[in-house]
């Protein structure tokens, strides 16, 4: 490899979020109590910064730090879709934090923390530094749940996601010391080629497969190694919910992409094979036992796991388009699940978290905005049109029967009607049932209103005019193979 | 010289015993931490011996940064069970229930 | 290829209308709101009338095309055109949608301006349904309808109306699903393209053409009804409120025909042939089954509902026995069974509004006190019993006919509609309308007021019409449907 | 003549539109503005029909001077390539059917004027009866089975509308319901067998079909696999069904005596004098289908000859006045279907003619027999009416000669050319047939005088009140009972030599020579007074005066002797009394059949098989399968991490298997 440079300045945006997470957390710890409001504002300012600087490389492809450091459309692609993320984070989470006492600059950081490992994630293009992004954004993210340290639900979830994720980062690590037994590198990019040597029915490689396979199941939630997510989900206070649901998502298709296409796309013969199980297991899973929930937010946690199974079905064709497909499926999944998750942000006041599916009895005559916004969301994710939902699901079916898993896609289009019910459920709630007096929604936040009501609209907007982004996600895959 | 696998068999054998102390343990979850550490071991052995018999220095290399983030991680499980412990005065790890479903 | 726009703007006007309406909301009682919606209405429909006026009957092609790329990754493009098949629905779409709009002027009991924009949209949902010409746009509005009509259910339907509508939408969603993946795989036959019209001429295999056929079947045959899914329809149409039913009945079961017509029978000819047995069949059991079953009904839209399954039952028969009589008898038919089960809906509201219960037994002697809206209820009811000079009986008669050009059984058995739909229209007729007053409170109604009698009466107009005159309606189909069984006669199969 | 002068200006087309349209604009007068004229509706249908005999009567006598028409008014629609048009066949049969239903009509309004008077559906009845002219007169004058089918259900759906006029009655609605629901059953044939005609023809158009017909003969179709059956039977089976149901043959006979709920108005014109004879004009009109089919003709003479007999037997111990009526109508259609079973398609025609003027007369009678009674119309409640009626009881007495077939009235003639062309007939079946009809003329005059005489004769059995009202009727009411009295009495005289011996219908018939009976009875033809005198030397008329014999012995001399032959005759009467069980028949397999299979079909079929187990059973499988995969989340951590190594585990099995 001839890029003996550094060529630091592909790094610029990583640089600057970790820079500026310094700051923030000096700066925190110098202000008094009464101007948090400087952390958030500054946290608001480092991500806005740090998208334009993600912006002005559009474009650009290279190498960085000695081949361990990669650009390409798809860097830049996903570094500002997750940093977009975690400012639509911010942004809808103020109130509910001031609300909680959680208003502190710890947060913020642990947030720029995360991001960087996601950035990392995107950007690493050697296994050591795809494991450092990934422990950085787990690490950061265990905090984050258990930041409400005197509720004992959000302690015990964090509790569980730590104890789980680290089991998986350990299978994730085994496979990556096989890996690199095998090839003797760790450089994706000399694995690829060292795993032509080695070939696809090599034991190692498969158990390495296997291993890999299965810590990036993990942490994308796919079942049945999703049983720390509804937990999670639900026991973390609900802006950690929010980042946890959409950035990471992205992120980890990134590691998906770097370590099994970028490197291991020769063993692509058992990946595909093991997903096909994720991907029924997890539909299966996710689909069915979403309907037995009254919780909204654990609702949504299984859909996450079927929603998982739908972009592990992009990654089954294993194709150009599926691969693209996926990403598609991640980035709006990822749109999807934050206005859910904002919608109950922004429904939740200081002892009511809004987080019971009965919470949202007669929301249409209490919020009848709110409602309205329920509606495409809830569209959105069954994926009926004229929601951008239906054509993520489009486009994994097509890259699906373009592979010829027409069997998969029938089953994946029916589990998408049992999954349409508790959707259904949600809008009967909100929508026909008569509103309980007891409710008060939280008082009224115009931020989070208005990131809500864009974040919506723009999935029903996007569904009517999908063009341009389904180019800009299908233009990051360009090449990719 | 020992030959490769058996390293292998040795990583293998000690993740193993690190597997089947977080879903066998079920009093203390302290244990589960010194597992995770003990799975974390095996992947280093592995790493290493692959780097030794490989002839190749990327793979302990690696071993240190896991060392480190080991280190990070400890910490970080070690204060969630501590705040853990002060809402549920126990750290019995039959009674972290009450999330599931 | 004229890109005119037609078309575009008899989509998109009602939708956006639909978004201003909600916008006014229900301020002022309500009536802005009202009239606004009227308005987009009648714009709608005016903007529709041009495409009557302009359409050529001396071609099968698509007029009035508009095409451009929607989402070129996919290659999806924005398509959109009309032949005599479409252009009837079209018509009748933004014509009922006036009429739902004027029937719901004031027996909504809540939300008025949300029930109108609901209306609105689904009328440039529907529209958009039968002039999308490429695979992706048809399902896109095809499953947007629903969204509008499960709302329509849920909230301002019956006591019953969380299940009706849950039944409803995942009914049928379950259906459409299965023809994505139909479209999809079609796709990636006919040179990836999208295009109804090179689906058309896409060479399939016959077992790939036995699978997509099936798929179809299952979206259409929920759609239309067909027995044996047909079991959410009774529930829908009960629970719905008025306009709702009568939307649902009198376009949304003609979807899943125009389905059959624009994409099974072209698309998968050969299978269309080997399983036309199967249709006929479940056909027959539909006019034999249902009809029975419509008899003993004790709730009046029940008994209507069965009855238009029984109705559809005529339709696809037709469809499947590829004589032009019969096909052209179904696109009749469906077109009558539009005004005539939108009118029978809208006297059953007529009646709901006054009295508050669906249940026949209430009633009695209507006739007594509602003379003018016994006339008119008669006349629907006479025009369901298929009797020769309403609508009801054009399409009846050319599918028997039709028929009988091929199967002479089936034509005999669905003959047997003639007496059994005769059975439970005049029945539910006698114990409603005719008798001695019983309840006291029938004695107290108001026979209809001068909105109610616009309404009714501009359907019974159309009713008397096409019964006298079918030529007309005829005319606009003869090209498309010749078109269309040159296409199901040419076999697929490559080789 | 000079009253037509102005009329030959006019494009015939222009006459024949009139013909129809006129009544049906009196009908539109009357039913739309009928809240605004109230008691003055009745003048719109009127003139209507007025001018509508009034063109009829011009246009026979077009015919009469060889003037007939064959053309398209407009095209209803297309079929495919096929143009199907409205249109008019204009030749004698349709000219004779066109001034017998105007005249019959008319006669019908100026007596509702009367007879209505006070209800308040005056002119609601009065809509009614002009849009039944409309139809019937559609009906006979359409060039093509569409438009007979349109007529044929409009007559049908009018029926239905006149039959339930009264609709606060149970019994009213239950007999129209009846009436709509038998007719659509001949109707479900009568499709079938346009449906047939349109496969095997290519057309619906009467000539273009006639002319193919030739060309069928031959020709099979098998509906039941290894029975080939004529073609033409088949379609002349089907079409002969829907006559079964109008002109009430059995077994589809049930609905015309429960139709005498409706205002006997209505009774004398469709239930008597034209719609119920519109199978017969069709079948008539169909000659050409008929001729090539041996096996239908006799299906249609046997049918024709048990209705006539049986029904008539049915009469015997009725004892409602309308009822007994609407029996003998039963009985005179089959006469009317045995002609046309025995190819005496004349003389069926004929009797139609006579059948409607005199029956239409002895409904109007009863009709005003039953306004003076104060709507009773039970006979053995009635008695010694003469001396209170005079013009009704000869009218009465008129028609009820006329039916019993005494010369000279019009009954004779034709019903003695019938009974004559059947015994002509060598058909099978035509003996049988023959022996049914000669009894058959006995059962008539027996019924028809034991209702005369227990009118309007012997004691008075009414009640004070009622008999103090008794008066005769006014001259709306006794007019057209004149009107009518006089066709009764001279129409056999005149019409039996032009219409019933053939000459002027032939231009519409087609008859083959082999069974040309009417042709027979025509070459012996030796003159009107010859053919009185051979009446008389025949079985029917004696066996006639045997009947009113014996109803005067019954009835006026010896009141004991029915009772007595009750009594004797106990097994026979309850049959007759229980009309054969059709009707327990019908309600027992075809009302309480569909009932129950409906409801099987909804609760079984829908509610318990579809809904219950495929649509709520697969809903209830997932819940339950959600909430016992979801007690799989137990909330341990070990269990968790157990299901990641199970995982785990089962991938690697999978591939240590998948390798060999």
């Amino acid at each position: 490899m001839q890029n003996a440079l550094f060529h630091w300045s592909f790094a610029i945006p990583e640089i600057w979020v970790l820079a500026m997470a310094c700051v923030v957390l000096l700066v925190d710890v110098f202000v008094g109590e009464r101007q948090r409001d400087v952390a958030y504002v500054l946290s608001i300012f480092s991500l806005l910064a740090a998208m334009a600087l993600t912006c002005s490389q559009m474009g650009q492809t290279g190498f960085a730090f000695f081949g361990q450091f990669h650009l390409d459309p798809f860097t830049s692609i996903a570094s500002f879709l997750v940093e977009l993320l975690s400012l639509l984070v911010l942004l809808y989470s103020r109130k509910y934090l001031l609300r909680r006492a959680l208003y502190r600059g710890e947060v913020f950081v642990l947030l720029l923390f995360a991001l960087l490992g996601a950035l990392i994630l995107i950007s690493g293009s050697n296994l050591l530094v795809l494991y450092l992004g990934l422990e950085l954004l787990a690490l950061s993210q265990y905090a984050l749940v258990a930041f409400q340290r005197g509720n004992l639900r959000a302690t015990e979830a964090g509790l569980k996601y730590f104890i789980l994720g680290a089991l998986a980062s350990a299978l994730l690590l085994y496979g990556m010391s096989l890996l690199y037994g095998l090839t003797g590198t760790l450089d994706l990019h000399q694995i690829a080629i060292g795993l032509v040597n080695v070939g696809g029915a090599n034991y190692l490689l498969m158990l390495a497969v296997i291993f890999l396979v299965a810590g990036i199941a993990f942490k994308f939630g796919a079942a049945p190694f999703h049983m720390w997510l509804p937990d999670a989900y639900q026991g973390a206070p609900t802006p950690v919910t929010l980042f946890m649901s959409s950035v990471p998502k992205i992120a980890i298709f990134a590691l998906f992409l770097r370590i099994l296409v970028d490197g291991g796309y020769g063993s692509i013969e058992i990946w595909q094979q093991l997903f096909v199980a994720l991907v029924v297991v997890s539909l299966l899973i996710g689909n069915v036992v979403a309907i037995a929930q009254t919780n909204l937010k654990r609702m949504l946690a299984y859909s996450t796991v079927g929603n998982m199974g739908f972009l592990a079905l992009g990654i089954v064709a294993g194709t150009q388009n599926g691969l693209a497909s996926a990403f598609f499926y991640a980035v709006v999944y990822a749109f999807m699940a934050t206005a859910a998750f904002g919608l109950i942000v922004y429904l939740s006041r200081e002892g009511f978290e809004a987080e019971e599916i009965s919470d949202l009895r007669g929301l249409v005559r209490t919020r009848p905005w709110a409602a309205f916004l329920l509606l495409i969301i809830m569209f959105s994710l069954a994926g009926v049109p004229p929601t951008i939902g239906f054509y993520a699901k489009l486009a994994v079916f097509q890259a699906l029967i373009e592979a010829h898993f027409v069997w998969l896609a029938v089953f994946g289009v029916l589990m998408a009607v049992v999954g349409a019910f508790y959707y259904l459920r949600v809008l009967k709630v909100a929508l026909f049932d008569p509103p309980a007096e007891d409710l008060a929604y939280g008082a009224d936040d115009p931020l989070a209103a208005s990131v809500l009501t864009v974040n919506s609209l723009a999935l029903l907007i996007l569904g009517i005019v999908p063009g341009a982004l389904v180019a800009f996600c299908y233009h990051a895959l360009q090449g990719v193979l | 010289m020992i030959p490769l696998s058996h390293w292998l068999i040795l990583g293998a054998l000690l993740f193993s015993i690190g597997v089947v102390g977080i879903f066998l343990n079920r009093k203390n979850v302290i244990i589960l931490l010194m597992a995770i550490e003990i799975l974390l071991l095996a992947v280093n052995i592995n790493f290493v011996a692959f780097s030794r018999y490989l002839g190749n220095l990327q793979g302990q290399i690696f071993v240190f940064f896991v060392l480190t983030v080991a280190a990070a991680e400890a910490a970080i499980g070690l204060a969630i069970l501590v705040v853990y412990f002060r809402n549920r005065r126990s750290i019995n790890v039959e009674d972290i229930d009450d999330l599931r479903g | 290829m004229h890109s005119f726009g037609l078309l575009s703007a008899a989509i998109w006007a009602p939708i956006i209308g639909g978004f201003l309406v909600l916008a006014v909301g229900d301020r002022a009682g309500g009536n802005p709101a009202r009239w606004l919606a009227l308005l987009v209405s009648l714009l709608t429909f005016a903007i529709t009338l041009p495409l009557f006026t302009g359409f050529d009957t001396h071609t099968a092609a698509m007029q009035f095309v508009e095409r451009v790329p929607w989402i070129p990754v996919f290659h999806i493009t924005y398509f959109l055109g009309i032949d005599g098949i479409s252009l009837w629905f079209i018509l009748l779409t933004s014509f009922l949608t006036v009429l739902v709009v004027i029937a719901s002027w004031r027996n909504v009991p809540m939300r008025i301006a949300q029930y109108l924009a609901a209306f609105l949209i689904m009328d440039g949902l529907m529209i958009g349904v039968f002039c999308a010409l490429d695979a992706i746009l048809f399902y896109v509005f095809w499953e947007a309808m629903l969204i509008p009509m499960f709302l329509i259910i849920g909230v301002w339907g019956g006591p019953r109306r969380v299940y009706a509508t849950i039944k409803f939408f995942l009914y049928t969603f379950l259906g459409s699903v299965l023809m994505l993946v139909a479209f999809l795989y079609l796709y990636f036959h006919s040179g990836d393209s999208f295009s109804l019209l090179a689906f058309q001429k896409t060479p399939l295999g016959a077992n790939a053409q036995i699978w997509i056929f099936l798929a179809f079947l299952i979206a259409f045959a929920v759609k239309i009804p067909m027995w044996p899914v047909h079991t959410w329809l009774p529930d829908a149409h009960v629970e719905a409120p008025t306009g709702g039913s009568v939307i649902l009945a009198a376009i949304m079961l003609k979807m899943g025909a125009y389905g059959f017509l624009r994409l099974s029978l072209p698309i998968t000819p050969d299978a269309s042939h080997q399983l036309a047995w199967l249709m006929i069949v479940l056909s027959l059991i539909a006019i034999v089954y249902i009809a029975l079953i419509a008899i003993v009904q004790q709730d009046m839209k029940k008994l209507i509902a069965y009855s238009s399954i029984a109705h559809m039952g005529f339709v696809t028969l037709g469809l499947f026995v590829f004589t032009q009589t019969a096909i052209e008898g179904a696109i009749i038919q469906m077109l009558s069974h539009g005004f005539v089960s939108a009118a029978m809906f809208l006297c059953v509201g007529v009646l709901y509004d006054r009295m508050h219960t669906r249940d026949i037994q209430a009633y009695g002697g209507v006739a007594n006190v509602m003379p003018i809206f016994a006339s008119l209820m008669m006349l629907f009811a006479m025009a369901n019993v298929g009797l020769p000079g309403t609508s009801g009986f054009v399409g009846e008669f050319m599918v028997v006919l039709g028929t009988y050009q091929v199967h002479p059984w089936p034509a005999i058995i669905a003959a047997t509609g003639l007496i059994t739909g005769a059975g439970y229209t005049l029945w539910l007729f006698k114990r409603v309308i005719f008798g001695g007053i019983i309840h006291a409170e029938v004695a107290a109604l108001n026979d209809l007021n001068g909105r109610e009698i616009l309404v009714l009466g501009s359907l019974a107009v159309f009713v008397l019409l096409q019964g006298v005159w079918p030529a007309p309606f005829l005319d606009i189909v003869h090209q498309s449907v010749a078109h269309l069984l040159q296409q199901v006669a040419t076999s697929k199969v490559p080789g | 003549m000079w009253i037509f002068d102005w009329l030959h200006g006019l494009p015939p087309i222009w006459v024949y539109l009139l013909i129809p349209l006129a009544p049906l604009a009196g009908s539109l007068v009357a039913g739309l503005g009928g809240w605004f004229l109230r008691e003055r509706a009745h003048w719109a249908p009127i003139a209507g029909v007025a001018f509508a005999l009034y063109l009829a009567i011009f246009v026979l006598l077009q015919v009469l001077h060889g003037q007939t028409f064959y053309g398209d008014v407009y095209t209803w629609a297309v079929f495919g390539n096929l143009p199907v048009h409205i249109g008019f066949d204009i030749d004698s049969l349709t000219a004779v059917m066109l001034v017998v239903v105007t005249f019959v009509s008319l006669c019908v309004h100026v007596y509702t004027i009367g007879y209505m008077h006070n209800d308040p559906g005056y002119a609601r009845f009065f809509s009614y009866i002009a849009l039944f002219t409309f139809s019937m007169l559609m009906l006979v004058m359409g060039n093509n089975f569409l438009q007979l089918f349109f007529g044929w259900e409009a007559v049908g759906l009018v029926s239905y509308l006149l039959i339930g006029f009264w609709f606060t009655r149970e019994s009213a609605n239950q007999a129209s319901l009846k009436a709509f629901l038998v007719n659509r059953v001949g109707d479900f044939g009568f499709l079938i067998g346009i449906a047939a005609i349109y496969h095997y023809c290519g057309s619906l158009d009467y000539r273009t079909v006639f002319a193919m017909v030739p060309s069928l003969v031959g020709q099979t179709v098998t509906i039941i696999p290894g029975h080939p059956w004529s073609v033409l039977t088949w379609i002349a089976i089907l079409l002969f069904i829907g006559a079964m149901g109008k002109s009430a043959q059995v077994p589809l006979h049930v609905w015309l005596p429960e139709s005498m709920e409706g205002p006997t108005p209505i009774s004398a014109l469709i239930h008597a004098a034209t719609m119920v004879t519109a199978g017969i004009f069709m079948v008539s009109r169909m000659s050409p289908i008929y001729e090539q089919s041996a096996t239908a003709l006799s299906v249609i003479l046997i049918i024709g000859a048990i209705t006539a007999l049986f029904m008539g037997l049915i009469g015997l111990v009725q004892n409602d006045i309308k009822r007994i009526i609407a029996y003998s109508t039963l009985s005179q259609l089959g006469y009317m279907t045995a002609a046309l079973g025995a190819s005496a398609f004349s003389a069926a025609i004929f009797h139609l003619m006579t059948h409607a003027f005199f029956k239409a007369l002895l409904f109007l009678a009863a009709g005003s027999v039953i306004h003076a009674m104060q709507n009773e119309q039970d006979i053995r409640k009635m008695g010694g009416l003469r001396a209170h009626m005079p013009i009704t009881y000869l009218t009465f007495l008129v028609g009820g000669l006329a039916l019993s077939g005494i010369p000279p009235f019009a009954g004779f003639f034709s019903k003695d050319l019938i009974i004559e062309a059947v015994g002509e007939s060598s058909l099978t079946g035509a003996t049988f047939a023959y022996v049914l009809l000669v009894l058959g003329a006995l059962v008539t005059a027996l019924y028809t005088f034991r209702m005369f005489f227990l009118v309007f004769h012997g004691k008075k059995r009414m009640d004070e009140h009622t008999q103090e009202h008794l008066h005769e009727s006014p001259w709306v009411i006794t007019g057209p009972l004149i009107a009518l009295g006089i066709p009764s009495l001279l129409a056999g005289w005149f019409f039996i030599a032009p219409v019933g011996l053939g000459g002027f219908l032939d231009s519409s018939l087609q008859i083959r020579a082999q069974w040309n009976t009417i042709g027979e009875i025509a070459a012996h033809w030796q003159g009107t007074g010859a053919f009185l005198v051979h009446g008389l030397e025949s079985w029917p008329f004696w066996l006639a005066i045997l009947g009113i014999a014996l109803a005067a012995w019954f009835y006026l001399l010896h009141d004991g002797v029915p009772a007595a032959l009750n009594r004797l005759l106990a097994p026979f009467t309850w049959v007759l009394r229980k009309k054969y069980g059709f009707d327990a028949f019908n309600q027992l397999v075809f009302v309480r059949g569909a009932l129950l299979f409906g409801r099987r079909f909804w609760h079984w079929g829908d509610e318990a098989i579809i809904d219950g187990g495929m649509v709520n059973g697969s809903a209830r499988l997932v819940a339950r399968a959600a909430l016992s995969w979801r007690r799989l989340q137990t909330g341990y951590i070990y269990h968790y991490a157990f299901v990641m190594i199970i995982g785990l585990v089962l991938f690697m099995t999978y591939f240590m298997i998948w390798r060999g």
